[in-house]
């Protein structure tokens, strides 16, 4: 439905975006996740009419829309800072854009709907201003979707959000954007919340898209080592295939300290990988006991802290990192602690290959 | 995550005396001099003087170019103002410095400028503005104007770029824009803008002197009544005018503290 | 993100032409008065004129004078500025009122109290200032060191108070932090306030004719020799000096430009 | 080591500390932990003398120190953007405490020294505005580190970082803490920094603490509803303890729709409490098996999404919704979906009782 071609964008000698090529489908939610700086709010600007393309096309169901102005494509936009008119009550924000648009008729209902839809009836007469800011971004996204537009963009909506608050209003905008089936185009830094929104994610660096995919290709088995580092993971490990073991369905990598075996992907002996092996899929056992699992390094712990809900242990493997993570639960009945020698066991397909 | 600015205790070290001592005389030897003003005259002197009728016609003169200025400078200033907030065009900066020009420059300079333009075999000539009302509103505007120009301007600036481009992003076309968010948020800068552009009329003086000479009855504003009253040794009718002058500067002073520092022009 | 504004296009509107042209008249209007000032007169006139003894003197007398402001409006500006920047004291209000009247008062009335103040049966009359330098010194003190006072005033505001708040914690007082930080990170902002109390007290015409007179090589200050030359029809050497004038205030203009907006006191 | 007795303070009409106790001691990192305008900031204001406390005492090292200048405090403070100053290059920066305290001789070791520890020599003579935000963090912190203060103050200080950025800082500011044995009070609102770095934790409210103790008490153990929610508890139901077994050691609570089992506490029957417990520790299955597990809850599955390295099961209870979080793995394993049966199961030891 939206898609971009080949998208360049400079701000006096900063190249923001390099060749961006974009291709969201309808209905879906379409999440650009990224650092700040690599794109994103100017690749939403750029779909928006706000910001004008170097070079590179913005096609809209088929359409070329660069040269129509912004007021005329019909694309709602949400704001990271809201943007609410600060002159103008809560009811006369939302009714705004169909003034603009000089449907002055049964603004009341259309109006009433949209602000019940994001749960803010009886707030008519309120002064935005003075609203919390969840309740800000409901009227900034109420307004948003009053005209009903055929697709919305959202430029890190929840981040100046307290935590809990974010929490909620993301669960409510992702049944929001499912219920009413609207073709949104999220942007945020925030690797959970990509996760949580997305039916698909863009992850931009440097004003080009590193990799496209659902949340759990990106996740769990990301092509790009960029990505790979990006979302949080953290045994990454240069390698080399050592042994292609066709029968058996498996092959050998050999890093600097240890030898991984790893489901067989099509290469060829010799070639240079990165192998990563999720923290979560690695046990640990202080004596060696037979498992399934193919891959068995022994290691030494350097530290545990709490990671969230888990527990993570830094293992020291002969000058490697590795890191694991386990539960509260495992840690106390293990009785692990620093300078302990453990043995990591994890599966062949646990292994992820990135070439 | 308070605005206040902390203010340390313990301010009892010799620095503090010091710059306290220092802040001390100046701002003595400012309210002493604006006392000795305000002291000279008496209530019942002062409503003597304002009645006589040379008194009474410079006021009215001086309140109704005042008020054509400001008008004038709303019509042009506006737009221009809009213009300077909004666009990035080449020669944009050359406009700018033609507005601070005459800001910066003395007034007497621009009053001689406008006498040369409009005077004997100037460009403007055909324009029958010397030694005239006209010429006065000239000679104001020209000085004056470039006040709402700023201060709107830095008014437009400030509104949060996100509001604009929302409103475009809502269906709004810009003349839409302008008028229902731009201008409502702008509001306080230009009212600002207007009572610099008038208090800055009001006490105008060496580009009028210049422009207008100073013709009783015809074109002697109160400032111009000022200077001649007081060269004519009439200190009385000087002081009288000057207290005028006086109150509706501190009017203006306090709206503009009402409005907000942040939109003050002559910050 | 980036700190330059969204220019939309697809200007092409009704709305943005009519815009357009209110503000293209209006700057045909300011950049053609200024072309006929400069227009006058040919380079060989303006050296003869500029020659004469007369001249001469007065641009001596208008530059000494408006140094003197300068060093004085520094001693005693700085530390005034200081303490209404970082000090939170009753009566706060009221010593900004004063700091602000003689900006917002036209600059006649504001010498018209100094002649009083100074003058025959005034507070300071046993100072022999009426007629003389001094007098022109103490005027134009009066009107133009507060432009240096807001300036610097808001360069210190605008340093961030945490930097100055970590000099304190890292064991700096308040002195050594005056010194060390604020003065250096304020430079800017004090520069501008000196360049525009400079040019200020060198365009000052209202003030210095009422409390200085006119005599010839003792108080003839160059807008003084302006509005003289000009009445008596000696309108070249009024040109030469106005050129002057506005080449000093292009000068200034551009060191603001410089400095940066954000610290421009005129703004 | 510093104590703050009875600390009052308000701005205006707004009442940002109310009544405030603290006790830090020696050598340890103390962390404020605390949503935006709990007083976090301010409390740490009035230490360091940079406002005057309205009320109350501040004793360090059991002298009281409510008229001390800021200045001849000793103590330093690391912001949160850093603050450095703009004017003077990094040595500079670092050297400033030194001038302004008069020791004009040895500085070059002493400012060498304190770069060396942060990891910036060679950094010298590079203008910090040009630094990136972690490099930046570490001149500040240097800066506050070179007079060797007897306490350090943080407020948020990697919160300004990138995510990467800022895990890396933590750690080594941790370890930092920890060599030098300085006792710091840091200020953050995020959960999982206090966990990481506190050796205790104050948890503020509007003004008053809510509750000090160990990372571990505070996130396993809070005794207090605010402060389990503020951490992120998710299953707390309002129950009434209904059966005292002294014997086995259990008491039952009933909640509106379920009752539990858990460990007995001194407490009487009727006694109304919240009871919680961790949605880890929650075993989902399909069909009832056997367990030691003295809690078993029917319920259907609402939704299920991505939760960090985990996924969060939403089940509904009879109207109550409980969140249960289990690997990708089971995920998958169980082939668990929207609206299927399932049983929860968890030990007594689980439920955690608030009284």
């Amino acid at each position: 439905m939206i898609q971009l071609n080949d998208i360049c964008k400079s701000f006096k000698e900063t190249e923001v975006l390099r060749s961006l090529n974009l291709n969201v489908k309808k209905g879906e939610m379409f999440v650009l996740l990224g650092s700040s700086g690599c794109g994103k709010t100017t690749t939403l600007s750029i779909i928006a009419g706000l910001i004008r393309e170097d070079r590179g096309d913005i096609y809209v169901d088929g359409s070329r829309i660069n040269d129509v102005p912004p007021h005329k494509r019909g694309i709602g936009f949400v704001f990271q800072n809201y943007a609410l008119f600060p002159h103008l009550n809560v009811y006369e924000n939302v009714e705004f854009s169909l003034k603009a648009r000089h449907k002055q008729k049964n603004n009341r209902n259309e109006v009433k709907r949209a602000l019940e839809l994001v749960g803010l009836d009886g707030f008519d007469n309120k002064n935005p201003m003075k609203l919390s800011g969840g309740e800000q971004q409901r009227v900034a996204l109420a307004r948003a979707l009053v005209t009903e537009p055929e697709c919305i963009l959202m430029d890190e909506p929840l981040s100046n959000l307290d935590a809990m608050v974010r929490e909620r209003l993301r669960y409510e905008m992702k049944q929001l954007q499912k219920d009413v089936g609207l073709t949104t185009i999220y942007v945020t830094h925030d690797q959970v919340e990509a996760m949580m929104l997305g039916d698909r994610i863009a992850v931009l660096n440097n004003g080009q898209t590193e990799e496209v995919g659902t949340p759990e290709k990106i996740f769990y088995k990301p092509q790009r080592e960029f990505v790979a580092r990006f979302i949080g993971m953290k045994n990454i490990f240069n390698g080399k295939i050592t042994t292609l073991d066709e029968e058996g369905g498996v092959m050998q990598i050999s890093t600097e300290n240890f030898e991984l075996t790893t489901v067989l992907i099509p290469s060829g002996e010799g070639t240079h990988v990165k192998a990563c092996v999720r923290p979560e899929e690695i046990i640990l056992m202080k004596s060696d006991q037979k498992t399934s699992a193919r891959n068995e390094i022994a290691g030494r712990i350097i530290t545990i802290f709490p990671n969230g809900p888990l527990m993570r242990v830094l293992v020291d493997v002969g000058g490697d990192e590795i890191s694991v993570d386990i539960t509260r639960l495992a840690t106390r009945d293990l009785e692990l602690k620093k300078g302990d020698k453990v043995i990591l066991k994890f599966k062949a397909t646990s292994v992820h290959v990135i070439m | 995550m308070f605005e206040q600015r902390f203010h340390f205790m313990h301010q009892n070290s010799f620095f503090h005396i010091l710059i306290s001592l220092i802040a001390g005389i100046y701002f003595g030897f400012i309210a002493a001099i604006i006392a000795c003003l305000l002291t000279e005259t008496s209530l019942g002197e002062f409503i003597d003087n304002i009645k006589s009728p040379e008194i009474l016609s410079s006021i009215i003169i001086s309140l109704e170019t005042s008020i054509a200025v400001v008008i004038l400078a709303l019509i042009f200033g506006i737009p221009v103002a809009y213009l300077l907030a909004t666009r990035r065009f080449t020669g944009r900066i050359i406009l700018d410095t033609l507005i601070d020009l005459p800001i910066i420059s003395p007034p007497l300079v621009c009053g001689l400028a406008i006498l040369i333009a409009f005077g004997g075999h100037g460009l403007f000539s055909h324009f029958d503005v010397i030694f005239t009302i006209k010429g006065i509103i000239i000679a104001q505007l020209f000085v004056a104007s470039p006040f709402l120009i700023r201060s709107a301007r830095i008014a437009f600036e400030s509104i949060d770029q996100d509001i604009l481009t929302a409103a475009r992003t809502l269906g709004a076309s810009e003349f839409y824009t302008f008028r229902k968010v731009s201008l409502p948020l702008a509001r306080n800068g230009i009212i600002s803008g207007i009572i610099m552009t008038w208090a800055r009329a009001l006490g105008e003086f060496g580009a009028t002197a210049m422009v207008a000479g100073c013709i009783p009855y015809k074109t002697e504003t109160m400032t111009i009544g000022i200077y001649m009253h007081a060269l004519s040794g009439n200190l009385d009718a000087s002081v009288a005018l000057s207290l005028l002058l006086i109150v509706s500067a501190f009017a203006t002073l306090i709206v503009f503290k009402y409005l907000g520092r942040y939109n003050d022009p002559i910050k």
